[in-house]
């Protein structure tokens, strides 16, 4: 299980988490919600200690992770797919994906992981030679969740994952956490898209400016109103349709 | 031109030019990893000249051991430079970096005349170095011999560090993305210390096998082969391994090569080196071999 | 106006650091060498402690301009004496000019450190008398017809002395095609293989190259492997125990101008400061050495005679020195300022300088 | 006003974008839609003048465009945002709205730094516009902030305003929506409705929200592969099976 | 009120510092002088390296280049046919320029123009780089000039250098150029082509995009660094009364870098202040090298002390202060009174007045 208590995080003089604590229990889909600039990324970036927090701690089962350096958390098995398309554009996309691997030495697993990724992704079969810089967009963002599942991750965090994906991409990237949840993973998901992430999330945080303001069963969540009328947009929606 | 004489200034262009390409080597991999012109690459090649120096004046010891000595305790300066001066610097603007390395270069020079007197030194090349070789009106000196055979030794195994190993393959994950590479679980300081470890061990390699060229030591001896070199680096392609070796030999090639064909223009003859630089860079913006990082909008 | 001094200041201006620190090193060598033994000056009948300022010029101009107006602006010297390296002296020209403090260069031996300035003196030769001598030694002693010429192209004495050598060695031997080409190097250079290959197709019978010490000993040694058996001739910044110390065999043989010898000593003076000398660093002293020795010497006793510590009175002391017994010959300034006197020639020969000859001018 | 004739671009051995054939009439809104890596960005590169096409022209208000520097495509009067937003970073709000309107102000170094008069009445205009800008996308209060401490939405609608500023006629927006949530995505869709009556735009934008692309375009292209595969209004896109087949996929 | 409260400040200070120079240019000894004026010389070619690297983000390091081009300009023109011909003595000088003999002024312009001039034509194909290679091609530049003006004999007196230049860097030349250089720059930056240049910096891409002719921005930053740097060069030349091309080495652009980093990389106050912070400072610590290593002879150990001391103070600037003293803010009344130095606007005793 992951634990993170009183977090709090400061950029210069923007105080950007003001005290989270959340929880991911083993096994489950935990999705984090929230307005632009919340905190989301800022919360998975400190869990794998790419940011310093100033006060607070993360746990993983039983472990203090804060103060680790980064690749010590990753080695446990947190793994973070960073907001952004991270990837090594001057390697090809074979090599983004061994690099994933870095930490492994079974040879046979990660022969299998890749042609798992492959699976979920043809189109990175196809482009298996090409540099990752020259992918468009919605081909790195494949590449970033694929080269994070060669790691093996125990808990895997993915910061908008369907950022610039086409719709028919979010799909199948839902799919796919649902897939390597149902393997065991656990998974924390960072969504713009809440409706999507809170549908199949066990349990849901909402977040804003820094703090966590409702917190919940994904379902639950869904029909909440303040959930509703901030993150789905359906009031507006509804202007909306009308106005054309 | 008798063949002869341009046999002999071929020898001497091959000479230098295989010299600056096995200094160039260090410089690229160094540049390629933390994107920063080490401007203290020259003067890890000086105290690593100083450095064997003293091991067979002072300490009496055979060449060979203080050459290996020297070329280690170069590189875990290079190391130590790197912890104290670059690393607290590595979220910071390009240009701090760059002065921070203009400062080592300083600080390292002005400790060094203060150590080692701003006086030249001469140093006694081993007899191995000193053979003179001649044969159809052609000489050179068996260290012209020795460093070609060097440099594309070296050469083959930094192909197969970078482009085989993950060692490798994490230097290259480094160069282009910190935090990524740490989410890759890779050991992202070990990467840069051993990187700059190579480097400043080819530094000194390199300036110590130039003082067995050019047995002359001074605290400010390795300012010019170090802008020299970088240029050659440029010239191949920065961060590019064979680039830098290309770019060397074709350095050495032009500065003697062009004093050998118009004598009247020696005194232009650092501008040459420049010349070729800018030439190169306008008509191939990355190098020779480098290739552009294209940018996507 | 109050409270009189009760020292002497004399100002040392040198290269400490930087390139040209060897040369500054061994003046001031000589300028301390010469305090220890003559501490004091009688100005008047009032007995003065001569006190010592140094002042590092780093082999630059900007910062020479600084150290040069520091000494005798704010340290208030009343002579100023440096520096190894003609263009450092420039820099410090109009400085010493303005303020009517005399100079006195040791070694620079750029005509222009003394031209226009009345205030710049100096207790050596100058170049275009340097290159005659070479000159002559080659066409005479060595009798060549043909020579060729290696220069620091970036380095004012290099290029001035090659000049005048050429100039008077084509007027010796009545060839105006004498010198076979001009070759150029940059301070700094250590590869010189090409002008050296292109050099020995030209087959001179010797090779004139006036530059420092530091890339002339590399010159030779490279000449030597590339098989170039004709002499090698230069100046006086040969001079240097690194000449030979990087050279190595190589230099056996080289041949070069200078100040002073210790197998000649000329004077009564130069005794008494080849003893100390010899006696306090246990070894033999370069040229300049001597030099900085007469500098400090003459300065003495151009503030003895002046009886006064005003700058114009000092200078005009110093411009009417005639024969003064330096340790490196006698001292007489002509109407440029410039010391005549007469130059050494000597050779590398097992390891060593040893003195070949004396010319007059 | 904005007409492509046959622009294909290619990478090497790879063809981002093949013989794209666009044609919009002034005042529209118009989408281009398509999966990853179809090309939408590239043919925005083509159109803006940041790479020259391999083959084809590209015409603007009639006249060729061609091959033209980006600062001439804008000057003849379009603007874009980015995929990735490029703002200036070391700048304010407010700055980085005027240098959208330093191609309006048209002053040189001298008249500039000289503050000469005409130049400081065309820089109070400037001012009044960017704030006017900046009010419209909700920015007046931010107005001194630097541009990187805002909020992604915010910066996203910053750019706009920047784009803006250039008084364009055509506008391009490269996924306005990617990282807003669904209320904020809605009101980008009154948003840019808005600044088209108000600006007297015509709209292009590349997006993959559908509730957005669906609400507000009157036509859409989609390609894939590079290649245009369908084109015509909403209704008939989200029906044609080929579209649903390689993007929108079945519900 | 705020705004007439900070004029008057604004006033005083520029009265005191008029003060300042009259004072110094009556009471200060030569030598302070000399350093004094050799900081308005600073702040003149910091604040055009400044432009370039601060402003534009142009990472150019042929700053001596220019200036050498600035200084030989001025002085050729300058100089007195008989200090030319007596400088002359190897080769003679060119027919054209034996007898030029202008007054100072047109050629301190003609200096910067000449400078200027040259930035143009370097400008046009390098500023096509970027990044390290512009830095090392624009040096590689910068090389080539002091190379040509080594070998160029009859034009430029080659090695020897010239000597005897009029000695016109008073205080009344060097700091008005210092306060026109900081008007200039402040204005500037504060104009709609001096954000098109920050644009420009920030993200090129889209400053193209906002219809900015980006490479034309960029060339006419360079021109006007370069014009900054020649006219620096030829102030630098008549302060010395004497230049050679060994003075315009790379080590020199290195120097004036230094300086601007220290300061503050993009901030004008920045630059002043340690232009002046550096200059003075270089000469504070001649001590190190200085009377402490005397009677012994311990002396070859001293010299280079200062040196090192100058090495670790910078080092410790980049490393404890990563953006210089100023980062890349300005000077303003306000933030003084934010500091507490001045008092707050809301409590100000101009009330009473
Ligand atoms: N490197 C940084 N420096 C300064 N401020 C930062 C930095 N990174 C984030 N911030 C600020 O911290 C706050 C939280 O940012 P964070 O990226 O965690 O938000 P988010 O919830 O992930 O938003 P988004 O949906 O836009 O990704 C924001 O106000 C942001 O501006
Ligand atoms: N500079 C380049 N060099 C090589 N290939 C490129 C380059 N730019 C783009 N590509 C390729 O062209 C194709 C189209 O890319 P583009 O960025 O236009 O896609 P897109 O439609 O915008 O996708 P997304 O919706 O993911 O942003 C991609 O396959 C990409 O890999
Ligand atoms: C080479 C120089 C430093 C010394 C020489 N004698 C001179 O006058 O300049
Ligand atoms: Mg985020
Ligand atoms: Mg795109």
């Amino acid at each position: 299980m992951l634990k993170v208590e009183g977090l709090s995080v400061h950029y210069g003089g923007i105080h950007a988490l003001q005290g989270i604590g959340l929880e991911v229990p083993d096994g489950s889909i935990v999705s984090l919600i929230g307005a632009n600039g919340a905190g989301k990324s800022t919360t998975l970036r400190s869990v794998v200690g790419l940011v310093k927090p100033t006060a607070g701690t993360v746990s993983w089962n039983g472990e203090t992770l804060t103060g680790l350096p980064t690749r010590e958390i990753v080695k446990r098995g947190v793994c973070l797919v960073p907001e952004g398309r991270r990837v090594f554009p001057n390697l090809t996309v074979d090599e983004n994906l061994t690099l994933g691997a870095y930490s492994r030495s079974d040879k046979a697993g990660i022969a299998a992981d890749r042609k798992k990724v492959f699976g979920f992704f043809p189109r990175l079969e196809e482009r298996a030679k090409q540099k990752a810089g020259t992918l468009s967009g919605g081909e790195q963002q494949m590449l970033a969740v694929g080269r994070a599942l060669m790691t093996r991750p125990k808990i895997l965090m993915m910061d908008e994952p369907s950022l610039g994906l086409a719709p028919l991409v979010v799909k199948m990237i839902f799919g796919i956490v649902r897939a390597i949840n149902q393997e065991g993973v656990t998974v924390l998901l960072i969504e713009q898209n809440a409706k999507a992430a809170l549908e199949i999330a066990d349990h849901g945080y909402v977040l804003e400016t820094g703090r966590i303001i409702l917190q919940g069963p994904g379902k639950e969540l869904l029909a909440d109103d303040r959930v509703r009328s901030a993150y789905l947009g359906e009031a507006a929606a509804a202007t909306a349709a009308r106005a054309t | 031109m008798t063949l002869a004489l341009f046999l002999q200034h071929l020898a001497n262009a091959l000479a230098l030019g295989s010299l600056y390409a096995l200094i160039a080597i260090g410089y690229t991999m160094v540049y390629g990893i933390l994107r920063l012109i080490n401007f203290a690459h020259g003067d890890l090649f000086m105290l690593g000249a100083y450095l064997a120096f003293y091991g067979v004046a002072l300490f009496v010891m055979p060449w060979w051991a203080t050459f290996a000595i020297a070329i280690l305790v170069t590189a875990l300066l290079g190391v130590g430079l790197e912890r104290v001066a670059y690393r607290p610097l590595r979220d910071s603007p390009k240009i701090s970096v760059m002065i921070s390395a203009i400062g080592a270069s300083f600080l390292i020079e002005n400790v060094a005349i203060v150590l080692f007197g701003g006086r030249p030194k001469g140093v006694t090349v081993p007899d191995v170095f000193n053979v003179k070789l001649s044969s159809h009106g052609v000489s050179v000196m068996s260290v012209s011999v020795v460093i070609p055979v060097f440099t594309f030794a070296i050469l083959a195994v930094l192909l197969w560090i970078v482009g085989k190993t993950r060692t490798g393959m994490a230097m290259r994950a480094v160069s282009t993305d910190l935090d990524a590479a740490r989410l890759q679980a890779i050991d992202v300081n070990r990467i840069i210390s051993f990187t700059f470890g190579s480097g400043s061990l080819l530094a000194s390699f390199g300036g110590i096998l130039w003082s067995y060229k050019y047995p002359q030591l001074n605290p400010l001896m390795g300012v010019m082969p170090g802008l020299k070199c970088f240029i050659a680096a440029v010239i191949g392609g920065i961060g590019n391994i064979q680039g830098a070796v290309l770019g060397g030999f074709l350095l050495g090639g032009i500065e003697l090569l062009t004093i050998a064909f118009l004598p009247t223009l020696t005194g232009y003859r650092d501008a040459f080196a420049f010349v070729l630089l800018i030439v190169v860079l306008l008509v191939k913006p990355a190098g020779l071999l480098g290739s552009r990082q294209a940018e996507k909008v | 106006k109050s409270s009189k001094p009760t020292t002497v200041k004399i100002g040392i201006f040198e290269p400490m650091t930087g390139a040209n620190a060897a040369g500054g090193a061994m003046e001031v060598e000589g300028i301390k060498l010469a305090n220890q033994l003559y501490p004091t000056v009688k100005v008047g009948d009032k007995e003065y402690k001569i006190e010592l300022v140094l002042a590092d010029n780093k082999s630059d101009k900007v910062e020479a301009a600084n150290a040069a107006q520091r000494l005798v602006d704010q340290d208030k010297v009343n002579v100023v004496l440096g520096s190894w390296g003609s263009s450092l002296s420039m820099a410090a020209g109009p400085i010493v000019k303005d303020k009517k403090i005399p100079a006195i260069a040791m070694s620079a031996t750029n005509p222009l450190v003394t031209k226009g300035n009345d205030y710049y003196f100096r207790v050596c030769f100058i170049d275009p008398f340097q290159g005659t001598v070479m000159a002559n030694y080659a066409a005479k002693d060595l009798k060549a017809k043909k020579a060729v010429i290696i220069r620091e192209v970036s380095n004012d004495y290099s290029v001035g002395l090659a000049k005048f050598f050429a100039d008077s060695f084509k007027k010796l031997t009545g060839d105006e095609n004498a010198i076979l080409g001009e070759l150029n190097y940059n301070t700094n250079d250590q590869d010189f293989t090409a002008q050296l290959t292109t050099l020995k197709s030209m087959k001179p019978d010797v090779i004139f190259a006036p530059g420092n010490y530091t890339e002339s000993a590399l010159i030779i040694k490279q000449a030597q492997e590339l098989g170039i058996t004709a002499p090698f001739l230069g100046g006086d910044t040969w001079e240097a125990p690194e000449f030979i110390d990087v050279g190595k065999k190589a230099t056996e043989g080289a041949v070069f101008s200078t100040f002073f010898a210790t197998e000649v000593p000329i004077t009564d003076t130069s005794k008494t400061f080849l003893d100390a000398y010899r006696k306090q660093y246990s070894k033999e002293p370069a040229a300049v050495t001597a030099l900085g020795f007469d500098g400090y010497l003459v300065a003495r006793a151009a503030i003895e005679k002046a009886g006064s510590l005003e700058g114009a009175k000092i200078r005009d002391a110093l411009a009417g020195v005639q024969a003064f017994p330096g340790a490196a010959g006698l001292i007489t300034f002509d109407q440029n300022r410039d010391a005549t006197k007469s130059a050494v020639i000597k050779t590398v020969k097992g390891g060593k300088f040893t003195y070949l000859t004396t010319v007059q001018p | 006003m904005l007409r492509t004739e046959g622009v294909t671009m290619k990478f090497g051995g790879l063809t981002a974008v093949s013989e794209l054939s666009l044609d919009i009439g002034k005042g529209e809104i118009v989408g281009l839609i398509g999966p990853n890596g179809a090309g939408k960005t590239t043919a925005f590169n083509v159109i803006t003048g940041v790479t020259p096409p391999t083959e084809g022209k590209v015409f603007f208000k009639g006249e060729d465009v061609t091959g033209l520097a980006r600062h001439q495509v804008t000057r003849r009067g379009m603007a874009r945002t980015f995929q990735n937003i490029r703002l200036f970073k070391d700048l304010s709000v407010l700055e980085n709205v005027l240098v959208g309107c330093h191609l309006q102000m048209d002053s040189g170094l001298f008249a500039s730094t000289l503050h000469l008069p005409g130049y400081r009445r065309k820089d109070r205009e400037a001012r009044a516009f960017a704030m006017e800008l900046l009010a419209e996308v909700g920015l007046a209060g931010e107005a001194g902030e630097l541009a990187v401490s805002l909020p992604y939405g915010k910066q996203r609608r910053l750019e706009i305003a920047r784009a803006l500023a250039t008084r364009p006629a055509l506008l391009l927006l490269d996924e306005p929506a990617a990282g807003m949530n669904p209320q904020e995505s809605v009101e980008l869709m009154h948003f840019i409705r808005r600044i088209r009556d108000q600006f007297d735009l015509t709209i292009l934008l590349i997006e993959h929200h559908m509730q957005v692309v669906m609400g507000i375009c009157q036509k859409l292209w989609v390609l894939e592969y590079g290649v245009t595969i369908a084109q015509g209004d909403p209704a008939a896109i989200q029906r044609d099976p080929k579209v649903i087949e390689a993007y929108l996929g079945v519900e | 009120m705020r705004l007439a409260r900070n004029h008057l400040y604004s006033l005083a200070a520029t009265a005191a510092f008029l003060a300042l120079l009259v004072a110094g240019d009556l009471w200060f000894d030569s030598f302070s002088l000399r350093v004094w004026n050799l900081c308005a010389i600073y702040v003149v070619l910091a604040l055009s390296l400044n432009l370039v690297n601060g402003f534009t983000g142009l990472f150019s390091l042929g700053h001596a280049g220019f200036m050498a081009v600035g200084a030989y300009t001025c002085a050729l023109l300058t100089m007195t046919p008989e200090q030319k011909e007596m400088n002359f003595f190897l080769a003679p000088i060119v027919p054209w320029l034996a007898h030029v003999h202008l007054p100072f002024l047109p050629a301190l312009l003609a200096a910067g123009i000449v400078a200027a001039a040259l930035g143009f034509l370097i400008g046009a194909p390098a500023l096509r780089l970027k990044d390290d290679y512009l830095a090392i091609a624009t040096l590689g530049f910068a090389e080539i000039i002091r190379v040509v003006l080594t070998n160029t004999q009859s034009l430029t007196n080659g090695a020897l250098g010239l000597k005897g230049l009029p000695m016109f860097s008073t205080t009344w030349v060097v700091w008005p150029c210092a306060a026109l250089s900081v008007a200039f720059m402040v204005l500037l930056t504060r104009s709609s082509y001096g954000r098109a240049m920050k644009a420009v910096r920030d993200d090129e891409i889209a400053a193209g995009a906002m219809g900015i002719d980006v490479f034309r921005v960029k060339v006419v930053s360079f021109a006007a660094s370069s014009f900054m740097a020649g006219v620096g060069g030829a102030l630098l030349g008549h302060l010395l009364t004497t230049i050679d091309p060994k003075m315009f080495t790379f080590m020199l652009t290195f120097n004036i870098l230094l300086v601007v980093v220290l300061g503050g990389i993009g901030s004008i106050t920045g630059s002043v202040i340690s232009a002046v912070a550096v200059t003075v400072g270089m000469e504070a610590l001649r001590f190190l090298d200085g009377p402490l290593d005397f009677g012994i002879f311990a002396l070859e150990a001293r010299p280079g002390l200062r040196m090192v001391v100058f090495s670790l103070v910078l080092m410790g600037v980049v490393l404890f202060r990563q953006r210089g003293l100023m980062g890349n803010r300005e000077f303003s009344w306000s933030m003084l009174s934010r500091a507490g130095l001045l008092p707050r606007t809301a409590e100000g005793r101009d009330g009473h007045a």
